[in-house]
């Protein structure tokens, strides 16, 4: 269904749907094993159509726009297959504007000329977001952070936001990427990105304060990073069914169009429910709620859906490829290998069901 | 669910639900088979005569005229309470058809009495060689003079048996081609001579439908809505908003209450397997509401969901059916038991619901027509 | 698959074949609210035939034979929704012949004459079946059961084989249903059968021993019971979808024959495939287990699968009806519910498959 | 699974383990693909030399002459080893094919240098336009004096590029009808000139399949196996034996040991919700397992399973994907790295035979047109 959208929101849709028509399979492909595995220049034009400082108030020099102008751009991303980590930069930028005053970073990251991005995980399951391992000690102003940060998309970066736990629970640093004590190793992803360990011991870092009516700072940034994911992996859906359903129109077997055979199409209409469904869901979060304030079980409840659904619907679009979709030289395998990684990113479906049967209150 | 009400908002919202606590009958609370007329309809004369029965109607024939908001608030609070299930007929279907298809006179005489809820109205559609093929269908309506002479047999028709009023498709014209274009939309009275009524006992073991036999009786022309043989465009016309009733969420929350409370009494809310369930079930009724609201704030922005709406019914009624799996899930040992199960947290029933889960994916357009639409009119794969 | 049967076997097959043509949806509908519902004659009738007694030793007057001719016999009574507890009755017999001596209840048992049934059961869910909460005590020849036994199919029966634990862990006792201190009620079902409630207290029992060579008597029947509701599912399963697909090469829509819609032959498959998959579980079971001994995990594997894929075709097979299939009329509706409650029994698939993991060793 | 060992098995599996043990490189155990033939065929030659390359093959022509039960006991001793899968073409697809329809000399050709693993083949079936449809394949071979002439395209050819013979279907006649009535079965030499081997890579990275053009390549026409235009039967009478081959439940079984593998290193093994889908992962793999043995138990008994092989294709085909989403899931953070992982429990691989599960309900007549198949032979439903 369509969305119903106000004149400004249309032309930021359109403005991404252009920046995305540079980007596509082909150029996801040449990324592959490069280092970065993104073009910098991109991220900067992302910078300068305000995409990076979108969620960023007015006050800090950002856009001061919601969740719904997120999604409208991170679902291009998603369907681009977009190489440059917008969403994770954007969501970072709007955590580093959250202070009485920005932190020193936020004008860089928001125009896209320094990459700062979370580095929340630490385990491959089970993670409880709000209660990690890293410590964080020392005075205002000589803050050390110890402690091990995994799939952390590094790859280009110039920092982390890193939850730690202090004495009265989570808080959110900033470190520097060549900052004493930090080292990172990277493992290649089966669709060409990289994710890193991040080793801090004693590395120096800046307190990364939450406004005093939001919600916990590191609450408040998981449950962004989540959504943004959830919009990225829904424009993965998207463009991946649309590819799957024009081969439908074009391929014939024994005679005839294979997309006029009941079982195909029924197929095709299960992959576009589940796409439809989880437009409506992100899109009425996006509406109802504060970028940096998202409802925790919301989040957790549009991750868990869209982890679960992007893998399924990619999957069963290489089904309705048949042996074309199998190969490497064919489009439709770099989607479901893009799924692949924005489902495992903070927490896979389980994961996030696991989170939310405890938020949620579903046993109370 | 995802909103939070404006403050008019909110203070509506209690309003509402301190009348229907109040106003209520608690017998007719959580009830998963609709009462009987005699039980059901003081109710409605309730809501009625509080000017809340019909929320989505203009203000000029009676309804609410609420905004989408308070429309949203009246269904999530109606579910809170457990409230049953209305005859939807002349509220959700044939009210808006007059509203936009028929004449003054039509509307004078109809829908008053739908606010009012001094007549029950019933859908006649469905025949026994025309189910999902409904074009197919060869109920005769012969015009002779200034009547219609009407000959045949409807099936499938919810509460045919308690209704006054019938909306029905007609043949009027055996040769058209395509088969549509010889149906007409017709009025009937319920009283007339000539008809038979059969109530069907389902698998649930409610009477929720029937069957009608027509024997050559006789319908005033003027019963006739917009022109002869125009009446498959008409009963179209609003086929989304019959969709978008039946698949309210109020349904899909009223079962994930029914699946907690029942998990609560057997035990089985502790463990984290369940648990897994559970929560995938309740993030698709999130998504369900979601998809909902999305269709309602279309439809009201006149951009009608159209055969998108089939996306919804396909979605909602099978979510429906996998929460009652759950609940025989939940319920354990206690899951073929044929009457509601007392328990510490009250009585729960589960087989009834689930059982009567099973039409929701028929009715309506079955969920495979349903796909075949979308396949052909949303996704324009070919033929 | 057909089954490669020896020729006792076929007749065997043959025999309750011919049996349950006598049975069938009207006769189970004539039994609706009866008391008891179903005909004491029939159960005779079984015990003549030799079924009642099929898993007895031949030293105890049985017919000594496996588990495969149990499958044979209750596949048939599941196809013909046959309403007398022959499985039961056949399980709890083989019970009753463990001692040294047989049980004095074994021989009318064995001919029909009186009916015994397992209550195992407490629980509505999580049941440990080698940890009831029922007790017995006091010495040999004058043990007195307490507790309280849930889902028992006591109608029409004259006893009990009640699981109960003593010091040493649990035993099976056998309680007469006229016993001092041993109360009934019943709740009807869906199917029309009645579940009951049975309160002990005090009540007089006799201790049935298990063989030296053989698992704990609770735990023995306690599988004998998942295998022989089963095998009784299998049975539902392919009769049903005999009808449905009986329905698909009749019923037309839009002018042709419903069963040419690759939709719904598609979904056809997808239960024939189901129903194959637990037949071959079943019968490589029964050929590769001893009635009195089955390895649990498999029993749970069995009654996992049955229970959840008998609900699941039995439903589909309403659906590739449409609206007739909804009537209390047809008779498709009274498979779906004998399946309601044989999936119930004993344990759903959720309970089943978390013993699974616990006795299966899937964590080791 | 099921059986417990007669003692004289019992003696074999032990005989059977401690060979494995002693003799499987270890550096081939617990792959994810297939090894290259410089690294596989040593290990075909050990297993050959011992005499145990072939168990269902009569000893007549080289095999073990096995009973069911050792087959099964090999099947279960090779997958407890982490033993890597073997090049299938020439052991299960040709050779009983020859056995059935060759000529003495074909067979005195062909099966020995299969049996010593002197030679690779391969099965030139698909083409680009012809992969769900094969009937419409149309690779042309024209007799020409005592040769045929080969000309066209095959594709989703496994190991092409490895192989020294293809057995294919050709089309002999271009005017038949039915067309499968002009469709020859024939060994094509793969060294002959005018054959380029193109390979393929798939999205899990490896190179099983090739594409193979055919530019006027010469056949010696005693290279026909049966008579001229009678291909498509000899093709299909092994089909279900194909079908078999591939639902063999060891590759499930080294899918779940490799699930525990992973969830044991991500910790996720003490979550009940994983559990539980663990335990209805393990029983399916068990009845797949029991679908198998029921089917090699009716081969052997010569009641072939026949189209029912399908069945058993669909079933375990799609196991194997379920299986590798719950790799997936229980590799959590890890699921999307290209490389295995490394873990206290050792390395496991979860990307890359998650996406090389893809492949295996499109290959070998997917999952798709297995069920028309089903739904026509063996259900009989109506066209």
């Amino acid at each position: 269904m369509d969305l119903h959208l106000t004149s400004e929101q249309t032309l930021l849709r359109d403005s991404a749907a252009k920046f995305i028509a540079a980007a596509g399979p082909k150029v996801a492909r040449g990324f592959r094993g490069q280092a970065p595995g993104f073009a910098p220049a991109r991220l900067r034009e992302s910078g300068e159509l305000g995409w990076l400082g979108m969620l960023v108030p007015d006050s800090a020099n950002g856009l001061g726009l919601g969740l719904t102008e997120l999604a409208l751009v991170l679902e291009q991303a998603g369907r681009g297959l977009v190489c440059e980590p917008i969403g994770l930069a954007a969501i970072s930028a709007v955590a580093l504007a959250q202070g009485r005053t920005p932190h020193p970073m936020l004008e860089r990251a928001m125009t896209g000329a320094a990459l700062v991005v979370p580095a929340l995980q630490e385990g491959a399951f089970g993670d409880d977001p709000l209660a990690p391992r890293t410590q964080v000690a020392g005075e205002s102003g000589a803050l050390r952070v110890t402690g091990t940060k995994t799939f952390v998309c590094a790859d280009g970066a110039d920092g982390f936001l890193v939850s730690a736990s202090a004495r009265d629970g989570p808080e959110l640093c900033y470190v520097a990427r060549n900052a004493p004590g930090c080292t990172l190793s990277a493992t290649q992803t089966v669709d060409g990105r990289k994710l890193s360990t991040l080793s801090l011991k004693d590395a120096p870092a800046d307190l990364v304060p939450s406004r005093q009516s939001s919600r916990n700072a590191v609450d408040a940034l998981h449950n962004l990073a989540l959504f943004a994911l959830s919009a990225e992996l829904l424009g993965v859906m998207e463009k991946a069914q649309e590819i799957t359903f024009d081969y439908l129109r074009i391929r014939k077997q024994f005679g005839k169009l294979i997309g006029s055979f009941q079982a195909l199409q029924h197929k095709a209409v299960d992959i576009y429910i589940k796409t439809e469904a989880l437009r409506s869901l992100v899109f009425q979060i996006a509406a109802n709620n504060d970028p940096y304030r998202i409802d925790p079980a919301l989040a957790a409840a549009a991750k868990a859906k869209a982890s679960e659904d992007a893998l399924t619907v990619t999957q069963a679009c290489i089904q309705l490829h048949g042996g074309i979709g199998f190969t490497d030289e064919h489009d439709i395998g770099l989607y479901l290998k893009r799924a692949m990684l924005l489902s495992s990113l903070f927490g896979n479906a389980a994961a996030q069901r696991r989170r939310y049967v405890a938020i949620a209150g579903l046993t109370a | 669910m995802f909103r939070h009400d404006a403050p008019a908002e909110a203070e509506f919202r209690m309003e509402v639900r301190a009348w229907l606590e109040a106003n209520l009958p608690p017998a007719l609370r959580g009830r998963t088979t609709r009462p009987p007329p005699a039980e059901l309809m003081p109710w409605y004369h309730t809501l009625s005569r509080k000017g809340w029965i019909a929320p989505h109607w203009p203000r000029q024939y009676g309804g609410m005229g609420a905004t989408l908001n308070e429309q949203i608030i009246m269904t999530e609070e109606l579910a809170r309470v457990g409230a049953p299930h209305l005859p939807v007929q002349g509220l959700n279907h044939i009210g808006p058809i007059l509203m936009e298809f028929a004449t003054e006179a039509q509307k004078a005489q109809h829908l008053p009495p739908i606010i009012e809820g001094s007549v029950i109205w019933c859908q006649g559609y469905s025949e026994p060689g025309a189910g999902s093929d409904l074009a197919s269908l060869s109920t005769r309506a012969t015009l002779e003079g200034d009547c219609f002479v009407v000959k045949g047999h409807k099936i499938w028709t919810t509460w045919a048996h308690y209704s006054d009023w019938m909306f029905a498709l007609v043949r009027t014209d055996p040769q058209a081609q395509p088969r549509q274009a010889g149906i007409s939309f017709l009025l009937i009275d319920m009283h007339s001579p000539g008809i038979t009524v059969r109530p069907i006992k389902t698998i649930a073991g409610d009477d929720e439908f029937s069957e009608v036999f027509f024997d050559d009786v006789i319908v005033p022309a003027g019963n006739l809505v917009g022109k002869l043989h125009d009446g498959w465009r008409i009963a179209n016309a609003l086929l989304g908003h019959e969709r978008l009733g039946t698949s309210n969420p109020q349904f899909a929350l009223m079962a994930l209450d029914r699946i907690k409370t029942m998990a609560r009494a057997s035990g089985v809310i502790v463990d984290p397997a369940f648990q897994d369930r559970l929560a995938a079930a309740s993030i698709n009724v999130t998504a369900l509401a979601a998809l909902f609201s999305h269709a309602v704030e279309l439809t009201n922005s006149e951009q009608s969901p159209g055969p998108e709406s089939s996306i919804i019914k396909i979605f909602g009624s099978e979510l429906l059916q996998a929460l009652n799996e759950l609940l025989i899930e939940a319920a354990g040992g206690h899951a073929a038991a044929d009457r509601p199960i007392a328990t510490d947290f009250g009585e729960v029933d589960v087989a009834t619901p689930f059982l009567q889960a099973r039409r929701v994916t028929i009715y309506g357009g079955s969920s495979e027509i349903q796909r075949n639409v979308v396949a052909r009119r949303v996704l324009n794969l070919p033929n």
